[in-house]
């Protein structure tokens, strides 16, 4: 324990100044200043990062079952459907091109009916995109191809579903916004659609990787 | 500590343990130099009335040293670990003796070629648990498993290796001394994880011919 | 300072060693499994390493993309609203 | 200037008046919840402690009645006999639970929550709600990892590494739902985490007073924000790879399993991809508090700030390269497992450098040795000892006889049991300012000195053991011949770890005596410098009555500026005006 007895109060200093210590030299006095990033953006970055190594581990595995096959996609295995799903990512694409200026209209504060429209046009061409998806999973599965259908089933159905629940988060959280911009008793923040729309972006942006990787 | 070390009886067992004593000696100087800094500072600094303590923020000299020394200890150590991990795990030398190795929940299936040297043919002989091989001679051992990971573990000739199910991993060795050595299992592999061992017999030229004959299948 | 540097020489170095290791080796004896799962696993374990490595430079950069913008403006609106003289610089 | 302090005061008090729900249970007050934290990682440290005593019964004298364990069920137990299945069953669950529920908790949800807004002088976390929600998360976690106790078939028994196929299969090991509950449970454990590691990243970046530049955050800030990354960025891998085992499991997916032309040599490498990063996740926060009392205790900067944080960056970097050296023996490529040697090598530089830097903040200190301060000294010299052995299995060659032998069972004792040194410092150092009381020094030294004796009786002799050859995971070591000589080791490390875990008692008494105690705590016992010591003991909703200003870095002790031998981080000293060019 210190000596409480042997201190003085504090006092005035006793030697000259030394170096500061302590990196760079900051601002004296220090001041205030507002964060240049937002705690919310700042935020839905970090959670798109963990979302990233998520689905790195995911793809980490799908490597390695698809570069150590002999033949990908193995023998007695159905084809997956390329072309109607490379409408379905430009689908995607184009919600994400309508999500970005639907962003724009809030941050110009355009009127409210834009931002609405635009985002309504997101929301549908998501909700396109989900149920192509979900059409085609019913026809993989009435061919024969399931979650326990060796790795090929299992790698694929684990890799775009969990995508596919991603874009419906994206779609919910969407719908959300939705409702709330079409609802004229709330003030709409220019976050509010933005930290929508960053997350949206990942989504979409995410789609053409894996479209690449497990399709092609 | 590592006169407890069991007997080596291998022939790159003795590069292993000397790596181990390599490092051993330079961790333990360094353990007491640390410690002994460590109390000699306890003692002289403790607190005392009517003495304050240095005020310094580091000095940039014994940093670098520091950081230097470690570095190359550390650097050199992996050089020089290199060529006998390559030795063991990459550049088999070729086989004199073949056995093939099968782990299962918890057993170990050994399989010898038989008179014809082949596998999968009629005069494969097998038994469980006892691996016989000669002495002096490199013994190629074919790893497998049929459910779970096991670990061939012999102690004695610093051998350790996963046996995965999937996979056909080759280990080799080549014991100097007649004997019989144990051979457990070193990864955890289920409930009879403890007690699944075998034993290695190490023979002599005469007691492996005698051996042979005793228990292969004539041709 | 010299941290860095150390630091900087290391990353090099298990970078370096990474990629070595990356090329398969044809005489290996074990992973019976094929050249092919080898590659198939070097090409796994190359990228996961890269990923924390390529999200983290991300964020970062973009950090700095978005505190150099946001001093510009800042520097902006001060010309505009007093006399250059009067602060810090 | 004023009115905020009043509206804060106001708001404050507004605070007080809450119900007991809002205020203990559902509080968003990050120093509530770092104080549920606490008391989570403290329980369970209770029931992995238990775990582990009687693993150690079992290795000394297997097959023998355990006293008062007669009560346990058939299969569970026979009258005390512990089954090779519940035995396996225990060191799982005494591992995860002292690393996922003891560790974690404590170190990174309690200190991390109680000290980070305290520290960087905010009045709480960016996200109060969220980190509510992320110790109700993680409580809800530990429940499901505890109720697979009393599902039919036990608990997992796969070892904390789960190492696929065995652990892919309920057939392997016999057990259904206690592995299931296993993977759900480090599911939301994870869920947990992501949500406390957004808020502290945020809250680091973001919510720092006025003069808090990133290198004037005390070491256990730097720490924890480095810590908060790794999480961050190692935890989803270890969620997917749990997804897909589940899956394997339950949906019969064959992702593990080789007859579906799964590959188990996958799992290791997405388990270890996480492991590596999650073994810093717990030994970061403990190098940095340790930094923390070893310099204000010696009244002494600490030596080589920069190095310091340079060091834990170096190995947050590096730790995402290194994680092929936990599988060398695992029929990887071998030129990959050089690779990874070479990388491990490399990384345990930064360790030592801290190692030699805490010698060097020692170095001409005024050194009190108070419960903190020699829990923090213990914490360095077995990270020492820790560190050491850690060489001979980054050595590949060496690590071929070492691996999954008690070598390594004594190594990782060493750096993660050893953290529990830097754990009770943390909380001799801080425990009077979380409840405003202090803890009993003599008590705190009687359980230092019973604790540092015990504990390298019990883990140092394992050394021995490995080097003997012992396995680790094995139910009854005298099954073995080349064993036997060694069971008198086993012995005295069993009576040793008994000894031990009755010398926590001195730390559950004194904790719990002190909780009961009024209040009597001082805001600044240690006389240190970092900001959280300006606040009331303990500090009210809010944390600050105004804003601290931040002037220096937080270890100005003996400075000759002033005649104290310390200088608050936010005490403005009139010739610092000097410096202000």
């Amino acid at each position: 324990m210190p000596r409480e007895a042997t201190l003085r109060k504090y006092s005035e200093p006793v030697g000259t100044a030394v170096p500061a210590f302590g990196g760079g030299d900051p601002p004296f006095p220090p001041k205030a200043r507002a964060p240049v990033v937002s705690n919310a953006r700042l935020a839905i970055l970090m959670f798109i990062a963990a979302e990233l190594m998520f689905f790195a581990g995911l793809i980490g595995a799908f490597i390695v079952f698809k570069l150590a096959a002999p033949l990908w996609p193995p023998a007695f295995q159905p084809r997956l459907p390329v072309e109607v799903t490379g409408v379905n990512t430009a689908i995607l694409l184009a919600s994400g091109v309508a999500m970005h200026l639907a962003m724009r209209a809030s941050k110009r504060r355009e009127p409210r009916a834009a931002l609405v429209r635009w985002l309504t046009i997101a929301a549908l061409l998501g909700i396109v995109f989900l149920l192509v998806q979900g059409y085609e999973w019913v026809r993989l599965i009435g061919y024969g191809l399931t979650l326990s259908s060796g790795v090929y089933g299992g790698t694929f159905y684990t890799l775009i579903g969990c995508h596919g629940a991603h874009v419906l988060g994206a779609v919910t959280w969407l719908g959300l916004v939705l409702a709330r911009a079409r609802s004229h008793r709330h003030e709409l923040s220019a976050e509010t659609v933005d930290l929508c729309g960053i997350y949206w972006t990942f989504v979409v942006a995410l789609w053409p990787a894996l479209y690449a990787l497990v399709y092609l | 500590m590592l006169s407890w070390l069991p007997e080596d009886v291998s022939t790159f067992g003795g590069e292993i343990d000397r790596l181990f004593y390599a490092i051993y000696y330079i961790t333990g100087v360094a353990l007491v130099v640390v410690t002994a800094l460590m109390i000699i500072f306890l003692i002289a600094y403790r607190r005392r009335e009517g003495r304050r303590a240095t005020y310094t923020h580091g000095n940039t000299a014994l940093e670098i040293t520091w950081t230097v020394i470690p570095a190359i200890v550390f650097i050199g150590l992996s050089f020089a670990s290199v060529s006998t991990w390559g030795k063991i795990k990459a550049h088999a030398p070729p086989p004199e003796a073949v056995v093939q190795v099968t782990a299962k929940q918890f057993n170990w299936e050994v399989v010898y070629p038989g008179p014809d040297g082949k596998f999968g043919t009629e005069d494969d002989f097998q038994v469980d648990n006892d691996i016989h091989v000669p002495v002096k001679k490199v013994v190629h051992v074919q790893l497998k498993s049929k459910d779970v990971i096991h670990s061939f573990f012999l102690p004695n000739l610093r051998l350790k290796q996963d046996a995965v199910p999937g996979k056909d991993i080759l280990v080799w060795f080549e014991a100097v001394k007649p004997g019989k050595y144990e051979l457990p299992c070193a990864e955890l592999c289920g409930f009879g994880h403890s007690g699944m061992k075998g034993w290695l017999y190490v023979d002599s030229p005469e007691d492996y011919a005698k051996w042979q004959q005793a228990t292969w299948p004539a041709k | 300072m010299k941290t860095r540097i150390v630091f900087q020489a290391a990353f090099a170095a298990a970078v370096w060693a990474v990629s070595g290791a990356a090329q398969a080796c044809p005489v290996c004896i074990n992973g019976a499994g094929g050249e092919k799962l080898l590659d198939a696993f070097n090409w796994s374990v190359l990228f996961l390493m890269a990923m924390p490595y390529t999200i983290v430079f991300a964020v970062i950069g973009f950090f700095v993309y978005a505190y150099r913008r946001a001093e510009k403006k800042q520097r902006a609106e001060e010309s505009a609203v007093m006399s250059p003289a009067h602060d810090l610089s | 200037m004023t009115e905020s302090a009043t509206a804060h005061a106001a708001h404050a008090e507004a605070h007080h008046e809450l119900g007991f729900v809002r205020k203990y249970l559902f509080s968003t007050d990050h120093k509530m919840i770092g104080r549920q934290f606490l008391f989570l990682g403290l329980f369970m440290l209770i029931i992995g402690g238990l775990l582990a005593m009687m693993m150690r019964w079992e290795l000394a004298w297997p097959e023998t009645n355990i006293p008062l364990m007669g009560w346990v069920p058939e299969p569970y137990m026979y009258g005390g006999i512990l089954p090779p299945q519940t035995y396996n069953a225990f060191f799982t669950m005494h591992a995860t639970i002292m690393i996922f529920f003891v560790v974690m908790p404590i170190m990174v949800g309690g200190f991390g929550n109680f000290l980070i807004p305290l520290m960087i002088g905010a009045g709480d976390m960016a996200f109060p709600k969220l980190n509510m929600l992320s110790f109700w998360v993680g409580l809800v976690s530990g429940i499901v990892m505890l109720s697979s106790f009393f599902v039919p078939g036990g608990p997992a028994a796969g070892g904390w590494t789960s190492y696929a196929p065995l652990s892919a299969q309920a057939s392997f090991t016999g057990v259904e739902w206690g592995q299931h509950l296993w993977i759900i449970s480090l599911i939301i454990l994870g869920i947990s985490s992501l949500m406390g590691s957004i808020n502290y990243i945020t809250t680091v970046v973001n919510m720092r007073a006025p003069g808090m530049t990133y290198f004037r955050m005390p070491l256990t800030i730097w720490s924890l924000f480095i810590t908060a990354i790794l999480l961050l960025l190692a935890l989803p891998v270890l969620t997917a790879a749990l997804a897909m085992l589940l899956f394997d499991r339950m949906f019969g997916t064959s992702f593990f399993l080789p007859a579906g032309g799964g590959e188990p040599l996958l799992w290791q490498h997405l388990f270890w991809f996480f492991g590596h990063p999650e073994v810093y996740v717990l030994v970061l926060p403990a190098m940095g508090v340790t930094s923390d009392i070893l310099s204000t205790l010696s009244r002494k900067p600490i030596f080589g700030y920069h190095a310091m944080a340079f060091s834990m960056i170096a190995i947050a970097f590096l730790s995402w390269v290194v994680w092929g050296h936990h599988m060398f023996v695992s029929g990887m490529n071998p030129l990959l497992g050089t690779a990874f040697m070479m990388s491990t090598m490399v990384i345990a530089i930064p360790s030592a450098i801290k190692t030699f830097n805490w010698l060097g903040t020692l170095w001409g200190g005024s050194i009190r040795f108070t419960a903190p301060m020699l829990f923090a000294l213990g914490f360095v010299s077995n990270f020492v000892i820790g560190g050491l052995s850690g060489i001979f299995m980054a050595a590949t060659p060496v690590d071929i006889f070492i691996h999954d032998t008690y070598y390594i069972v004594a190594h990782f004792h060493y750096v993660v049991a050893g953290i529990i040194f830097a754990l009770f410092a943390a909380v001799y150092y801080w425990f009077p300012k979380m409840f405003g009381k202090k803890m009993s020094e003599p008590l705190g030294k009687i359980h230092f000195i019973l604790t540092y004796i015990f504990f390298n009786l019990t883990f140092f002799p394992m050394h021995i053991l490995g080097v003997g050859g012992h396995m680790r995971r094995i139910y009854n070591p005298t099954q073995y011949e080349f064993l036997q000589p060694l069971q008198g080791i086993n012995h005295f490390i069993t009576i040793s770890a008994f000894i031990l875990g009755v010398s926590q008692l001195f730390f559950l008494y004194n904790f719990i005596a002190s909780l009961a105690k009024k209040r009597d705590a001082e805001r600044n016992p240690w006389h240190a410098n970092s900001l959280e010591w300006s606040a009331e003991s303990p500090p009210p909703h809010g944390n600050y009555e105004t804003t601290p200003v931040v002037y220096r870095g937080a270890y100005e002790y003996s400075s000759p500026e002033v005649a104290e031998d310390w200088l608050p981080q936010n005490r403005q000293v009139s010739g610092g005006v000097a410096r202000a060019h």
